[in-house]
This record gives structure tokens, sequence and C-alpha cells, in this order.
């Protein structure tokens, strides 16, 4: 049972407005955290599917930083931090205007771009994180794949993990 | 298993046994008379044997404790010990860990502890760490004094209801009896305020402390429980305090305690010590205790429990939550609250009681005067109010202490305390002292009266086999000697044996054996038709006002494994 | 004089414990003890000799003769000088979390950075720091109202957030710069800091000193300046320069005192 | 979204069942059975009904374990069992991770389990209301059960905190819509304020939005204090709140009958973490001078707080909890599961009821490849990805009865409602049956 495709994003961004100055690339502060869609499909346990990467594979951003990218919704964007980078999906934030902000749920996707550093406080900085985004041509991975690719656990010897067949939208085991 | 403890100098003041050398016997985890000869034989000769202590008033279980060590890491670290084969780890000092509660108050020789608050929404909470506390029985005893239920019915002069009420909630909170702390006190603090008096009414519900206090006492007689109305009066800790309390223990003089009880009391006056101030401020302060005692020498329906500061720092936990905050202004120390809905409130702050200070020294001479001003030893046991007056550890520091006048007036003389113990108050006139018969009254023997408990704090046939020995022998040692005091201390914080319903638990000073402890609940029967009207008509304000369902509030059974069941007939 | 050389030759990536390798307990052990003791490493203990080559030179009578020199890269070495009383203890390398921790005599040198909590809750003694510490440095324990009471902590290059939560006592000199909320909650003492600081030094502080020699980003509104003064005399200390002077935190009624350099601060004139 | 019909094809309702999703512990839910299957749920929002109502596709039924491929196989439970008991068993440095998603019951085992192998025992408060609890050990904790929020409050402050996302029920159920004993109007009785940099889902019904900036929280309650303590501001803006809103916003927070301040991880992911909570402590320990005023963390999983409650009356500790050298050590920083697996240091992690791949930072799980990893989860999540032990649990609150402490401590024993899969077993008994044969390993070896 799923219930969303994807996120209702509203889509208003205005890509011929003229005072919108075109650019490749832009430094935005990164935020994670909660929101309603990423919690339920996490928490049903829908993370293997489509679904998944279409909540937490995302990066809400404001309009005029879509605009300025020439990117829509649900168009890939690159979003590179000092600790790594990952293909996400853009879409219209809800909570917007908030220029120069970008939202990326909790998940996997976000935690290739946040920082570990705790500063001896137990809890990593999920917030606040100095990052840079662009237009993407590839696409969102899907959450195996995602973690097959970053963690390389079992493909430790692969030369081209990225260019394995997928691990797919359901479990991969041998039955006995 | 079978034991004779062989030759000790026992004290039993419940069957009149004054340092006799006798044996005590054991089987099926009671006294008996007569053992076979498959008995093991434990030799004792010329040690103190007496009845393992029961305690009347401490904190040792649920949320407020919890709460405690949840933000005083500083306590908990201060009393680490490493696991064993046998124990678990232990933390903590004033608000040890469950088992470290249980390890420690079982080394003293102790067998039963009351707790003393529990908010029925969280008894839960309160049940499962005695489920982790060994060792020790424990009677928790509920808050009602400023549940709105309760205040409604005062309000409405329903005693009927109230006693169906006060039923229904001991078995659903699982509760031995019923306390009451600051009444209507703690409701004004849901809105920051405080009652003083006990003629001052709630916001709102214009009820009195003194109401409920009296309604709540006639309603403990009218269901016979066996412990009486456990009251902690309003004004905690304020100077000028002693006339409220006085008037508090007055207000129930007149309702006549039920036929059928063990106890002689009506009405128990918890942490004497925190309610018996004189003078208007901490600028003139001075010691209540003598008005306090003597009106409990002449009204035998009062008996009370001390509170005794032991010069340490602990955590202070009260559901008077408005003096936790009067504290935490004059302090500055980290202050915590917690408020239950329509229940009571709490609140917590360390504190620490130093000797160089005038307050704490006040204190310090409060508690002993009390101890020594009422004459009776059966109305007055021997509690720290744990944590808040000091940890229960010091129970034996407290004994040293009694049985001194020696060391009392050292203490004074060699300026170990501050001069307000001698300017402020009578204590350097009173050269009183307890002898061993008057310690095993006031830490056993008077407390498992008062709750009102028959086969606790005695040696007589049939009762619990809880013992404990020390290593000591009466005989051939003065504890009045002020030399002596530390000798006192060091041999009662670890019993030579302690025997819990017939197993051996402790053997000189080290645990040997883990039991679980057993939660004691009072459960009314014959008034199952009131409790149902009662039920019915209160279900539609519990629905609306409750943020929990009915179904989810109470205590289940698997909560309290394993239970001791006080079945009571209210209908007799 | 005894001198106990450990040089690192098997780092180990599982923290050593090294609490009980001070000069205290340690004083009157020969090379053949150091051989045969056991450290604790997660929940076991190892050989000591795994892990260091062991040299041992000399006499001591006390703690006070003794010269620790642990060589190579203490990084996942905790707890050194822990509880020290007395004597002397230098990493040639980086030491790990704890280091000097609960201090309370004698002086311990780190020839490169130090981890987190360096010198908590110390009580007396010396700390020299040559590289960087991270956070906490002589802080007090989570929980802990009193924090560090005495002796002296002076690191060389930075410091990280929260320098000195709760202090109560003793000093603290930083020559490089110095990230969020240095001195929080402070009571007593003093901190010097050579360098620039980001933000907030000094929040919910309720007494003491803190000396700012480089530029300051962020100043809270607990503070009200009270203020400038030239070559100023502070705790004993002899400034040279203008300073201006706030008292602060008035959040919680604080009377502590913050010196910023004037020059490096010429917005806050 | 389509409409979907009401279920009206079930055999029978299970009443006031707990939800297991966030910590508002709603426990007035209505499961619709049949056929063993909860069909449909009342009552719960979106995100307790999603998790009620799981995704059977992606539920772990049998144990697994990794073969030399790297490919996960099912196993029997003898097998997989034993294996993670040997890795216990013979790890230096374990770290045992997560319990926020199980009962109290099965902490009790896994604590048995830590305290005798010398592991570490944490929860997800590491990574999220952990700066909370070292707050609330710095300066205090003035808390109340949030009946008393329902029953008086006049003003609700959320910061940090975007409840209409992550506690969807809280405000219709505890805080701000239900009419109280002395708010009988509900909502129009209060004000609802929101401090937060975002234009939240929450701010936008709230009466007041206060959007200090990012990482403003400390300097913005500094402020307050400061205008408390009748300071005049110095400067025309702070933390991108003008002046005159600040001494505004203070004066009718003094002018409350009771007010109530719940803040999120906005609070503790910020800039100074802990320090942020610490001083808006503070802040409401000001207020009472003026009135009540009481706060309380939005905890996110539905026994979160339960773990931070049973360790402290276990252990004395919350959370990251040592137990290497035989007794429990709690140092923020060094025993917190973060900062191990940034240090490389745990040899063996054990994860129950939790998933850090979907939740820790990829640096700190960078280390989970490198070593042994022993899930115990009901759903295949992220975490199965790096898994190379699965031990399939039970859902409590659904399946398997249990207690559970919502965020405001209250205690609730969560009913079942239908029974496990036949091949699962319940988290306690997977915990108590690893603690027994890791003992058995270790007393051979003796």
């Amino acid at each position: 049972m799923t219930y969303v495709d994807k996120p209702t994003v509203s889509n208003v961004v205005k890509f011929d407005d003229p005072k919108v100055k075109k650019v490749k690339k832009i430094t935005v502060m990164l935020n994670t955290g909660t929101d309603i869609y990423q919690g339920a499909c996490k928490k049903r346990g829908s993370t293997l599917k489509d679904e998944y990467r279409k909540v937490a594979g995302v990066a809400y951003m404001d309009p005029k930083d879509m605009a300025r990218l020439a990117v829509g919704n649900w168009e890939s964007v690159k979003v590179k931090s000092d600790w790594g980078e990952v293909i996400c999906y853009a879409a219209h934030s809800r909570d917007a205007p908030h220029e120069g902000m970008i939202f990326i749920p909790k998940g996997p996707w976000a935690n290739v771009v946040v920082s570990p550093e705790t500063y001896c406080c137990n809890d990593p900085t999920y917030k606040g994180i100095e990052a840079t985004v662009e237009k993407s041509d590839k696409e969102v991975l899907l959450m195996a794949d995602l973690m097959r690719s970053v963690y390389r656990k079992y493909t430790k010897n692969e030369k081209n993990v990225d260019e394995l067949p997928s691990l797919g939208e359901m479990p991969v085991f041998t039955k006995k | 298993m079978e034991y004779i403890l062989k030759n000790g100098i026992v004290y039993d003041p419940t069957n009149n046994v004054n340092g006799d050398k006798k044996d005590v016997m054991i089987k099926d985890g009671k006294i008996v008379d007569n053992v076979s000869s498959d008995a093991k034989v434990l030799d004792v000769t010329d040690k103190l044997v007496m009845a393992a202590g029961v305690d009347v008033h401490s904190h040792i279980a649920g949320p407020k404790l919890c709460l405690g060590r949840l933000y005083r890491p500083e306590d908990s670290r201060a009393g680490v010990v490493a696991k064993t084969d046998i124990t678990r780890a232990e933390t903590g000092f004033s608000i040890p860990s469950c088992s470290a509660t249980g390890y420690r108050y079982s080394r003293m020789g102790y067998g039963t502890v009351t707790e003393a608050a529990v908010p029925p929404l969280e008894a839960k909470h309160t049940h499962e760490e005695i489920m982790a506390i060994p060792n020790i029985d424990v009677s928790p005893l509920a808050l009602f004094g400023n549940n709105w239920f309760v205040l409604q019915f005062v309000k409405e002069n329903d005693l009927e209801g109230l006693a169906a009420f006060v039923s229904s909630w001991l078995k659903i909170s699982r509760c031995y009896g019923m306390k009451v702390v600051n009444p209507c006190g703690s409701e004004a603090w849901g809105w920051g305020q405080n009652v003083h008096g006990i003629d001052d009414p709630a916001p709102y519900w214009g009820v009195t402390g003194g109401e409920v206090v009296r309604a709540l006492t006639k309603v403990n007689e009218m269901l016979g429980l066996p412990h009486s109305m456990h009251v902690h009066p309003n004004d905690l800790g304020h100077p000028g305090n002693y006339p409220t309390t006085i008037a508090t223990l007055d207000v129930v003089k007149d309702i006549e305690k039920n036929p059928n009880v063990l106890r002689d009391q009506t009405i128990h006056c918890t942490h004497l010590q925190f309610h018996s101030y004189g003078g208007t401020s901490w600028r003139d302060a001075k010691s209540g205790a003598e008005p306090v005692a003597d009106y409990i020498n002449k009204n035998k329906h009062v008996t009370c429990d001390v509170g005794q500061v032991t010069f340490d720092e602990t955590t202070t936990m009260t559901a008077d939550a408005p003096m936790e905050y009067d504290l935490y202004k004059l302090t500055g120390l980290k202050w915590a609250n917690k408020d239950i809905e329509l229940e009571t409130a709490s609140g917590l702050i360390p504190v620490i009681y130093s000797p160089k200070s005038p307050v704490s020294t006040l204190q310090w001479a409060i508690g002993l005067e009390l101890f020594l001003l009422i004459k009776d030893p059966w109305q007055v046991v021997l509690t720290t109010d744990s944590p808040n007056a000091g940890p229960f550890i010091r129970y034996p520091r407290i004994i040293s202490w009694l049985m001194s006048s020696d060391r009392r007036t050292e203490m004074i003389e060699n300026k170990e305390v501050h001069n307000w113990a001698s300017k402020r108050t009578s204590l350097p006139t009173l050269d009183r002292v307890y002898d061993w018969n008057d310690i095993a009254i006031t830490t056993r023997s008077a407390p498992a009266k008062i709750l009102g408990l028959e086969k606790r704090g005695h040696l007589g046939i049939g009762a619990n086999a809880d013992v404990a020995v020390y290593d000591i022998e009466p005989e051939n040692f003065d504890a009045t000697k002020a030399s002596n005091a530390a000798v006192v201390e060091d041999v009662l914080t670890r019993a030579a044996y302690t025997i819990k319903d017939g197993e051996v638990v402790v053997k000189d000073g080290k645990i040997v054996k883990i039991v679980p402890s057993r939660h004691m609940w009072t459960n009314v029967t014959g008034f199952e038709q009131q409790e149902k009207k009662v039920l019915e008509d209160i279900m539609p304000m519990f629905n609306r006002y409750y943020t929990v369902k009915f179904e989810n509030y109470k205590v289940f059974d698997h909560y309290i494994d394993p239970a001791i069941e006080f079945t009571i007939d209210a209908s007799k | 004089m005894k001198t106990i050389t450990l040089t690192l030759k098997k780092f180990s990536s599982i923290a050593l414990e090294f609490e009980e390798l001070i000069p205290d307990t340690v004083y009157n052990w020969n090379k053949e003890d150091f051989e045969n003791y056991q450290v604790p490493v997660g929940n076991s203990r190892f050989p000591l000799t795994n892990y260091f080559d062991i040299e041992v030179e000399g006499d001591a009578e006390g703690p006070e003769d003794v010269k620790m020199i642990l060589e190579g890269d203490m990084g996942r070495v905790k707890y050194i000088g822990y509880r020290m009383t007395d004597g002397e203890i230098i990493v040639n390398g980086d030491a790990d979390l704890q280091a000097g921790a609960e201090m309370i005599g004698g002086s311990l040198k780190i020839n490169g950075n130090a981890e987190s909590y360096v010198g908590r809750e110390m009580r007396g003694g010396n700390i020299e720091v040559m590289g960087n510490v991270k956070e906490y440095c002589g802080t007090s324990y989570i929980g802990e109202w009193r924090g560090m009471s005495g002796g002296v902590i002076k690191v060389h290059g930075n410091a990280g957030k929260q320098l000195a939560d709760c202090m109560s006592g003793g000093e603290i000199y930083i020559g490089g710069n110095c990230d969020i909320l240095a001195g929080i909650h402070m009571t007593k003492g003093y901190i010097e800091i050579g360098g620039d600081v980001t933000r907030w030094p000094g929040g919910q502080m309720k007494n003491g000193t803190i000396v700012i020699k480089g530029k300051l980003s962020y100043l809270l509104e607990g503070f009200d300046p009270e203020g400038v003064f030239v070559d100023p005399e502070v705790d004993g200390k002899q400034l040279a320069g203008k300073y201006i002077k706030y008292k602060g935190d008035v959040g919680v009624n604080g009377k502590g005192s913050l010196w910023l350099d004037a020059e490096k601060n010429r917005n806050l004139l | 979204m389509v409409y979907e019909e009401p279920v009206t094809d079930y055999d029978h309702i299970v009443e006031n069942c707990t939800c297991a999703f966030c910590g508002s512990n709603c426990d007035d839910l209505d499961y619709l059975v049949k056929g063993n299957h909860v069909v449909a749920v009342r009552h719960a929002c979106r995100l307790g009904a999603s998790k009620i109502m799981e995704d059977e596709d992606q539920r772990l039924k049998v144990p697994m374990m990794r073969d030399e491929n790297g490919e996960l196989q099912e196993v029997d439970w003898d097998t997989a069992l034993d294996a993670a008991a040997e890795l216990i068993a013979n790890a230096v440095r374990p770290l045992f991770y997560g319990w926020s998603e199980t009962s109290i019951e099965c902490m009790k085992k896994g604590l048995e389990l830590t305290e005798y192998v010398g592991a570490v025992i944490d929860n997800q408060a590491t990574i999220c209301h952990g700066p909370t609890v070292q707050a609330v050990q710095n300066v205090g904790y003035p808390l109340m059960s949030l009946g008393e929020v329902k029953n008086r409050a006049d003003m609700v402050v959320y910061t940090g905190s975007n409840p209409m996302n992550a506690h969807p029920r809280h405000l219709a159920r505890y805080s701000v819509f239900p009419r109280g004993w002395f708010r009988q109007r509900g909502r129009f009785d209060r004000t609802l304020v929101t401090w937060d940099p975002k234009f939240s889902d929450t701010a936008k019904m709230s009466d007041i939005w206060v959007p200090f900036e990012e990482n403003g929280d400390y300097a913005f309650c500094n402020a307050i204090r400061a205008v408390l303590k009748g300071k005049e501001l110095k400067e025309d803006v702070i933390s991108g709140i003008p002046k005159q809103d600040i001494i505004d916003l203070t004066e009718a927070m003094k002018n409350v009958e009771f007010g109530a301040l719940f803040f999120g991880l906005g609070l503790t992911h910020t800039l100074s973490k802990q320090r942020n909570i610490d001083i808006a402590i503070g802040l409401v320990q000001d207020l009472n001078a003026y009135t009540k005023w009481v706060l309380l963390p939005m905890r996110g999983h539905f026994n979160v707080n339960g773990f931070n409650i049973f360790m402290a009356y276990q252990m004395g500790f919350p959370y990251g909890v040592d137990f290497c050298r035989g007794y429990p050590r709690y140092m923020i920083g060094e025993t917190t599961t973060v900062d191990l697996l940034n240090r490389e240091e745990p040899d063996v992690f054990m994860v129950i009821a939790a998933d850090p791949g979907a939740h820790f930072p990829g640096g700190a799980n960078m280390h989970l490849a490198n070593i042994p990893v022993i899930q115990i989860d009901i759903h295949w999540g992220p975490s199965t990805e790096l898994a190379d032990i699965v031990l399939p649990g039970t859902f409590i609150g659904v399946e398997t009865a249990g207690t559970s402490y919502r965020m405001d401590s209250v205690p609730i024993h969560m009913k079942s409602a239908i029974n496990p899969p036949e091949t699962c077993r319940e988290d306690e008994w997977i915990v108590n049956e690893l603690y027994e044969r890791v003992k058995k390993i270790k007393e051979e070896a003796k």
C-alpha cells in the first residue's frame, strides 16, 4: 500500500522573470530535518521504493533559486558540501520564500552532505551546512543503489559501482 | 530453608524483648519457635540482633527520582561502583540507581521501605522502578491532596463519594495508602502560586488544605486503611511555620480511629523537622520544636518522622513544588519541576547542607530536638525524608548522634557546626540518649506499627523472617561515648547479616543474594457498588481533561510482580 | 629523578586508557612492572608492551621525581595525566580526550594538538598545549556547576567551542582564536584569548574575567559597557593597550567582566 | 490524492491502542482488524496510520546473514543468533545502538547484555535531543505533563519544531485546540506563537510568527532575558528581530496566566546546540518569577524518552553509557555513538529498533562499512544495506505489548492487537537469547 507518488508541491517557478539572473551554481545553507512525507514513508517501511527517493531524496528550494538555476520541479540537482555530493530532485518549498536556503528531509541522501562533526556534543551537524547546488542530468538513485554507491560495504573490489545493475525496489536476498 | 541465629543479644520492643540473649529461629520465611535439626546455625553470639529495619518515609522510586537521576549525572557519578558476579553496577549518592538503592538499604539491615509519593498517572513508572530495586519490599503511597476529583468531592462535602474514589484509586495505582502533600498548595502552583496556612483556599476550587486533610482522614478511617493519613503539611521550610503544623494535626483530632486497625494514630506527620520553624524569616528563624513536640506529647492521635538533616550535598524533591521554586530563588542552583495534570506538582533542586551554614545547622538541631523532646519513641521515627534532608545511607550516623549526647556536645563545642545550634535551639540542653531498645523502636517497631504492618518490625512468632544482625556487642560497648560514634555508624552501615523472608541477602556487609522486591498494595473490598457509581460519575470529567484513556491509566498486574495484597473489608 | 619513556609502536584505533599510568602510581615501578602491566582497551586489558617500547631510567622517591615522556601519536590514548598530583608528563605528539582531566598538581605538556576535555575540572598544576585544543577545554563535568577551580592551562594554538564551561577558578590562556561561548556559566577565574573570537563569550556568566585581545564578531545583549581603559590591571595582570570593559551577563544578574581590545574592536567603541 | 472509502470490511475493533510513532504516544487509536491484519486505523494522524498500516513488502520476516559475496541469505534462527553472539562475545568495543522503538521490557534485557559484555549502550537521543538532556543537566528542567497545557495554557510557543509535520496531533490533542478545564473555548482561549526561521506549516497557523535568523536562537533568548531584567537593548535588530518586537513579546509572555514552550531539533541542531536549550530553560525559569511557565522537548520516537528514563533509573545516566570498565560511564563526546563511529572505535555494532543508515551522517556510517553490523528491526531499511546479520523483530504496540514513556514521561502500556508473523521473534526474546548465548560462550572460555 502506498499513499503518494511524490509530495504535492506548488509550481510557480518563473523561469522567464527578467529580474532573475541565470547562474550555473548557487551557494546555499543546507538544513535537514523531518517532514511529514518523509516520516510517513520511512516509518511505513517503504524505503526501497521510488516513493522514498521522492520524499527524502529531494531538495526543497526557493522558487527564485530554482529559476536562477533553471531547474524545475522533480528535475535533478547536484548538492555538494565539504562532506560529499549527492544527486537529489529539486522541488518548490512549501515554506518559501527562503532564498539561499535549501531543505533536504533527513535520510540517506541528506546524510551524504551533512557533517559528522559533533563538536563533542554527540549530535552531528545536521543544520546550517554550507553547500552548493547545480543542475544535473544524472538520475536520483534508489535507496539501495545509493547505499551501495556511497558505502561500498560489499562492493569494495568493484571498479565502477554505479554501472552495476540496480538493486531495485524490493528486498534482495536468497531464500532458503 | 531453616535457620537458627544463636546467642544473639535481641532487641524486639514489640514483644518486650530488651537485650536478652536468645536464639531466633526461622522456617519458610517466618519466625518460628522451633526448627528441625537440619536448620543452619548462624553463630551470632553476643551480637546485636533486631528485626530488619522499616522505613516509614523515603523517596526511592518513581518519576521525580528518575528526573533527579536524569538531570544530576554529577550525583550519579559520585556513587559509581563496578558490577560484581552477584551485583549490578551502582551509581548515585543522594539519588542512587535502583539497584544501588536496594543494595544500600539491604546492607544497612533494612527490609521494608515506603515510597512516599506516587502520582497515580505515573504509578506505572514507580512500579517499574520497584521492579528494578532488589531486596526490599516497598509500600508506595499515592498522592491525593491536590487531586481535582478530591477537591471536587471536598467542595461538595461528599465523603461517601470521596471514600469510593480513594478506594478505587488505590486499586488503580496499586498503592498501599494515602499521602497528602501541601494540600491545595501544589494545585495553586498550577498558576505559579502557593497557599499559606491551612485556611487559605486553592484558587478556583475554594477548598482549603485543612478541609482536604480532614476529609481524607475521615475517609481513611471510614475505609480502615492499614496506614493512617500521611501528611506533609502546608508551609514546608518557611520560618514561622510551626503553628500551621500544629493546626494541621489538630484539625483531625476529633476524628475517631477505625477500631480494626493495628496502629494507634489517625495522622502521621512526615519530615516534621521541616515544619517546626519559629521566627518570621531566615534572619530571625529559630526552633519551633518545643511547641510541636509538646503537642505530640499530649496527643496520641499523632505520629511523626523527623527528616533529619545530615550535612550532605543532596537533592531535594517533593510534590511541594512552590517550595522548590522558593529554594531555587534562594540558591540559584538548577531547578526542575514536574506538574502532573489533575493530580499534583513536584519540584527538585540540589541542596548543600553545610555545618558552616546557620540555616543548615538550625535544621540539623531542630531535627535532633524533635527526637529528644518527643517522649514516646513509638511516636517518632527516624527518617531523613531521603534524599531531601540527606541520603538514607546516613541513618547509622543519625543513630550515633541519638545514642551519644557527648558526641552532640562535642560537635557544638568544637564548632563542627554553626553556633545557631546553641543560639537558636535548645539542643545543647538536651542530654537524653537513645539506648538500643529506643533505636529498635524508632527504626523498626514503631514504623511497622504506624504503617499497620502486623508481620514486620518485630521478631514474634509468625512474623516475617526479616532480621538484621550487626557486628557489635551491645553488652560490651558504650555507645554514649563520643569517640564510639564512628564505630556505631560503621557497624550499622554494614550488617553482619540481613535476612529477608528467611534468606540471607547480606553477609559481612556484602550482598550475597538478590531477591525481587515485593509491591505492597491495599485492596479495599466491600465497597464495589459505591466505586462503580463514582467511576461512572467522574468518567466524563476524566475523559475530557486527562490526556490518557482510562483503560490505559491503571497499573496492570504485570507491573506489580511479585506483590503483597493487603485486603481490607470496608464493610466491617 | 626517574625518566619513563613510552614510545608508541602500534596504533590502536580503540583508545587506550591511561589514568593508571600517572606519576602517582608508577613512581616506584621498574621496567618489569611496566612490561607486566595490562592497559585498558575497550572492555579488555592488553599488555602495554603490545603498543609501546618502554624505557625506565633512574629512581624516584615519589611522584615529584617522575618525568614521563610519551613519544608518538597519542591520538588514541585517553586520560593522560588524569588526577595526577605531581611530577611531569610530556607528550611528543597529539593527545586524545581528557588529557589532564581532574588534574591536581604537577605539569603536563603536549607538543602537538589535544582533543576535547583538556584539563576538565582541573584543580591545580600546569597544562601546556603547543598546538590546538578542541572543545570543552577547562570545562566542568556535564551537570556539575563547579568546573575548573585551579591551575593554569596554556594553549598556544586555537581553542574550540565552549571553553571553560562553569569555570570557578584558575587561569586559561589561549594564544590563538577561540570559537563560540568561551566562559559560559563562568563564576570565577581568568580567561585570556590572544586571537579572534567568533560569538558570544561569557554567555550566562555570573562572575570572573575574560580578556579578548583579538576581534570579537558577535557580542551578546547581556553585556553592558563600562568604559574604555588604558593599560588596565585586570585580576592582578597588567594589560597593554586600550580595552573596552563590559559587565555581564545581565540576564543572570552577572557581575563578570569582559575586556575587549579597543583597537581590534573599533566598531564597538 | 484520491478519496478512499471508509473501511467497512473488518472482523473486530481493538480500542485505545497506543500509536508507535512519535513522542505524543496517542493512546486513543482504534485498530480495525481482519484476519490478523490491521486494515484501518481510526484517530491516528497520517504518520501514525502509515506506520501501523505498514508496508508488507519490506517487512523483515526471516533471519538473514551475508554470504561470502556480500549477499543476504535466509538462515535459521539458531545460526543467526549463534553468529551474532559470537561476534558480540569476541568484541573489544561493542556498541549497542537504538532502542527507541522497542519496549522497556526489551531494554531491560539489552542493558543486562551490555553490562555483561562491557559494551556501550546508546539511543537516538544521541542524534536528536541529547543536547536537550545536556542542557537540562546544566540548568534544570521545569516541565509538566501535557494535560497541564491542555487544561491551563493560554499561550503556547513552539520553537525549532514543526509539529504539523513531526507530531501532527500534538496541537489538536494536547496543546492548542482541545478544550481544557480552564480553557473551555479551546483554540480561542490561547495564543499560538512560533519562533522559527522558516515559515513552517506550524508557523502558518500561528497567531504570532517570530522568524529569528538561522543560528540566532541563543542571542535571541539572551536578549529576552536581558529585557526581563530591565535592560535596554543596544542593537536595533537582534538575531533578525526588531528590538520593539522582542520587548513586546517579552511583555506578552510575562502577562499570560500559563505559558508553555515546546522546542524541537531546530534548537538542538543549530550552531550552539545544547546552549540554545540551556538559555531557553533559563528564560522559562526567569518567567516563573512573573507567572507560570513550563517547557517540554518534542521527543521524536515513541520510546526515545523511555530509554532515557529507563537508563536513568537503572544506571543513573540517560544515554551514551559505556560499561567497558565494568561500571557505567557517561561522557558526552566520548561514550556517545556518533563520536565513537567518527573515531572508528567500535568493532561490532548492533542496531535495534533504529536506522542509522537513514539517520547518521555518511561520515559516521562509513565506519559501519568496516565492521560487522547486527540489525534487529521490523523493516528492511537503509541499515539493512549495511547489516551482516539481520534478525527480524516484532512490532511493539501492534503485535507485541510493552511499556513506553510519552514525551512528558507519562508511562503507557501499549497493548498488542494482532499476532506477529510466525517467523519473527519478539525483540525482548531476541536480545535475551543473545545474552544467554554470549554468556555461554564467555563461561566456556573461562
